[in-house]
C-alpha cells in the first residue's frame, strides 16, 4: 500500500519536474531578449530540480541514496539562483538592456 | 541497422576527430587551435571507453550480487589521460600567453610576418 | 517512469546547446550552459536512480559544486576583457 | 535506455564541435567547450566509467575552462582573421583521413559485444582477482594503484613536470604583497555568502572523494582537481592576494614535490623490505593489509601532487592577469 502511493507521488513528482524543465527550455529557446530568457530559466530551474530528486528521493533505497540525494537538492537550490543572479547582474553592468513594449 | 547501432560510436569519434584535426590545421588562432587539441583528445578518450563497454554490465565496483562489468582497464588508463591532458593544455596556453607577451599576436600568421621582417 | 523523465531532460538539453549555438550574446551562452550544467546533474542522479547505486551520486554531486565555479569564473574574466576593451577605446 | 542516452549524447557532442569550428568569438567557444566537457562526461557514466566522469567532471568543467579563461583575459577576445585561403586543402586531407578511418571501423566488434577481444585478456585476470589479491571493491583504484602502479607513478611525474613548466614560462613575482587583481567579486554579497559556504563543504568532499575511491568512484587524481578547485572557487571571490595568504606559493612548491617524493618513497619501502619496486604485498604483515596501506599511500601522494599543481597553475595565470592589470592601471 505505502509502496504505492509512494510510486505514484514520485510519479508526479518525476512529471512535474519534467514538464517545467521543458517549458522552461522552450522559454529559454523561444523568448525574444536575455532578460526574458532568464526569467523563464531562473523561475523553472530550481522547481523542476526540487521535484525531479524529490522524486528520486522517494524511490531511494538507501539512506546513504537519501543523504546525498538531499546534498544535491540543497546545493542545487543554492547555487542555481545564485548565479542566475549574478549573470543578471553582470549582463546590466556589461551594457545589456531589457527591451521594452510600446508601453500600452 | 545492427551494424549502425554497432558501429555509431566511432562514426561519430571518426567525425569529432576529424573536426578537432580540421581546427588544427585550418585555423591560425592559436588558442583555438588548443581547442582543437581537446576535442581531437576528447574523441580518443570517448573511443576508449565506447570499447570498454559491456552490454548489461555494471561500473567495475564490486557488488554484491552482480558479476558482469564493464572492463576497467580502459578506465584507468583514460582517466590518467584526462588529468595529464589538462596539465599539457595549462602548458600550452602558458605558452601561448608568452608569444602573446613577444609578438603582440597570437595568429600564426602575425608571427610569421614578424619573424620574417627581423 | 524513469524514462520519460530522461527523454525530457534530454530534450531540454539539446534545446539548451541550440541556444548555446545561436547566441546572440555572450550572457545568453552563459545562461544556456547553466542550465545545462543543472540538468547534467540531474540526468546523472536518474542514472544511478536506475542503476540503483548510490556512488554513482557522488558523480552528480561533483556536478552540482563545479558547475558553480564555472558559470561564476566566465562572468569574472569577462568582466576582467571588457574592461580591458573600454580602457583601450578611450 | 543506454542506447537513446548514447545516441542523443553523441549528437549533442557533434553540434557542439562543429559550432566550435564556425564560430569567432572566443569566449563563446570556451562556454561551448565547457558544455562539451559536460556532455561527454554524462556520456562516460550512461557508459559504467564512473571514476572517469568524475575526473572529467572536476576537470573540464572547472579546471581547464578557468585556465581557458584566463589566457583569453591576457590576450583577445575574437579570433581576429579569418582561415588564410580557402580551406580546400586541409578539408581535403581531413576527408580523406576521415574516410579511411571509417573505412577501418568496419572491422571493429560492434558496441558493447561482451565477445569483443578486449574483454577476453588481460582484464579479466583483474575482475576476478582482484577482489582476493588486493581486497578492495573498486576495480578501477586497485589497478591505477597497484597493478599498473608504475605507470601511475609516471603519469603523476608527467603532471609534476607539467607544473614546473607552467612556473617557469609565467613565474610568480616577487613583491606579491602590492598586487592585487583590482575589483574582485567580493562587493557582491550573495556571493561572498554562498561562497564562503561552499568552499569548506568542497575541500570536505575533495576528502571524502580522496579515502572514499577504494570503496567507490574517486581516488587521488579527482580529489586533488576538485580541491583545487575550492581554492580556484575562493580566489575567484575573494580575490587572489587574499588567497595567496592562506595558502603561499611556497608552501605549494614544497607540496608539489612532496606528493610524487612520497610515491616513490612507497616503491623504495617495497624494495628496503625484501620485494620489488612498487610492489606493496610485503608493507604489511600480510598480503592484502601491505596492499591496502600501500594504495592508501600512494593515492595520498597523487592527490598533494595533483591539488598543488592545479592550484599552482592557477595561481601563476592569475598573478599574469594581475600584472597585467597593474601595468594597465
Amino acid at each position: 500500500m505505502i509502496s504505492v502511493i509512494l510510486d505514484i507521488l514520485s510519479w508526479i513528482c518525476l512529471m512535474g519536474g519534467s514538464f517545467l524543465g521543458i517549458s522552461g527550455a522552450v522559454g529559454l529557446f523561444r523568448f525574444p531578449d536575455f532578460f526574458t530568457r532568464i526569467h523563464a530559466s531562473g523561475v523553472t530551474d530550481t522547481m523542476c530540480t526540487v521535484l525531479i530528486i524529490g522524486g528520486l528521493m522517494l524511490q531511494a533505497e538507501s539512506w546513504q541514496m537519501l543523504a546525498k540525494l538531499l546534498m544535491i537538492l540543497l546545493l542545487l537550490t543554492y547555487t542555481s539562483p545564485t548565479s542566475a543572479h549574478s549573470l543578471a547582474k553582470s549582463a546590466i553592468r556589461g551594457g545589456l538592456r531589457p527591451t521594452l513594449g510600446s508601453g500600452d | 541497422m545492427s551494424t549502425i547501432l554497432g558501429l555509431y560510436n566511432y562514426w561519430i569519434v571518426v567525425l569529432l576527430m576529424m573536426t578537432g584535426f580540421y581546427i588544427v590545421i585550418a585555423h591560425g588562432n592559436l588558442i583555438k587551435k588548443v581547442i582543437g587539441l581537446n576535442i581531437f583528445q576528447t574523441s580518443v578518450i570517448i573511443m576508449y571507453i565506447s570499447m570498454g563497454k559491456v552490454r548489461d554490465g555494471a561500473p567495475p565496483i564490486l557488488t554484491e550480487g552482480v558479476t558482469l562489468f564493464s572492463n576497467p582497464l580502459p578506465h584507468v588508463l583514460m582517466l590518467t589521460a584526462i588529468v595529464v591532458g589538462v596539465a599539457t593544455t595549462a602548458l600550452a596556453l602558458s605558452l601561448v600567453v608568452r608569444i602573446n607577451e613577444a609578438y603582440g599576436s597570437i595568429e600564426e600568421e602575425d608571427i610569421h610576418t614578424q619573424e620574417k621582417s627581423s | 517512469m524513469y524514462i520519460a523523465a530522461t527523454a525530457a531532460i534530454l530534450i531540454v538539453m539539446t534545446l539548451a546547446v541550440i541556444r548555446a549555438v545561436i547566441g546572440p550574446t555572450l550572457y545568453d551562452r552563459i545562461l544556456a550552459g547553466n542550465m545545462f550544467g543543472t540538468k547534467t546533474v540531474l540526468l546523472i542522479a536518474i542514472m544511478s536512480a536506475v542503476a540503483g547505486r548510490a556512488d554513482m551520486v557522488d558523480i552528480a554531486l561533483v556536478y552540482a559544486l563545479i558547475n558553480f565555479i564555472g558559470t561564476i569564473a566566465v562572468l569574472r574574466y569577462f568582466e576582467y576583457s571588457t574592461e580591458e576593451q573600454e580602457k583601450a577605446e578611450s | 535506455m543506454v542506447n537513446l542516452i548514447d545516441i542523443v549524447l553523441m549528437g549533442l557532442l557533434l553540434i557542439t564541435a562543429f559550432a566550435v569550428v564556425r564560430m569567432r568569438d572566443l569566449f563563446a567557444i570556451v562556454m561551448l567547450f565547457s558544455i562539451y566537457s559536460l556532455v561527454s562526461a554524462s556520456f562516460f557514466v550512461n557508459l559504467d566509467a564512473v571514476d572517469v566522469a568524475l575526473t572529467e567532471a572536476a576537470v573540464g568543467a572547472g579546471i581547464s575552462t578557468v585556465l581557458m579563461l584566463g589566457t583569453l583575459a591576457m590576450t583577445r577576445r575574437y579570433e581576429e582573421r579569418r582561415p588564410r585561403h580557402a580551406p580546400l586543402l586541409p578539408l581535403f586531407i581531413v576527408a580523406v583521413t576521415g574516410a579511411a578511418l571509417i573505412y577501418g571501423t568496419l572491422d571493429m566488434p560492434h558496441f558493447a559485444d561482451p565477445q569483443a577481444p578486449i574483454h577476453q585478456h588481460v582484464a579479466p585476470r583483474y575482475i576476478e582477482q582482484s577482489g582476493t589479491e588486493i581486497g578492495i571493491p573498486n576495480i578501477v583504484a586497485s589497478i591505477l594503484a597497484s597493478y599498473r602502479g608504475f605507470d601511475t607513478l609516471g603519469e603523476t611525474a608527467v603532471v609534476f613536470t607539467a607544473g614546473l613548466g607552467v612556473l617557469t614560462l609565467l613565474g610568480r613575482f616577487g613583491r606579491r604583497e602590492e598586487l592585487s587583481d583590482g575589483r574582485s567579486m567580493y562587493h557582491d554579497m550573495i556571493l561572498r555568502v554562498i561562497g564562503k559556504a561552499l568552499v569548506p563543504l568542497m575541500l570536505l568532499f575533495a576528502l571524502y572523494v580522496q579515502f572514499h575511491g577504494e570503496l567507490g568512484p574517486g581516488g587521488g587524481f579527482q580529489a586533488g582537481v576538485v580541491a583545487a578547485a575550492a581554492f580556484i572557487l575562493y580566489s575567484i571571490v575573494f580575490g587572489w592576494d587574499r588567497a595567496q595568504k592562506i595558502i603561499s606559493p611556497f608552501v605549494l612548491n614544497i607540496m608539489m614535490a612532496s606528493g610524487v617524493t612520497l610515491y616513490a618513497l612507497v616503491g623504495v619501502g617495497g624494495m628496503l623490505l625484501g620485494g620489488e619496486f612498487l610492489n606493496y604485498n610485503v608493507l604489511g604483515s600480510y598480503p592484502a593489509g601491505g596492499q591496502h596501506l600501500g594504495i592508501f599511500l600512494v593515492e595520498l601522494g597523487v592527490g598533494i601532487t595533483v591539488a598543488a599543481v592545479m592550484l599552482s597553475i592557477y595561481f601563476d595565470f592569475a598573478a599574469r592577469v594581475a600584472v597585467r592589470k597593474m601595468e594597465a592601471r
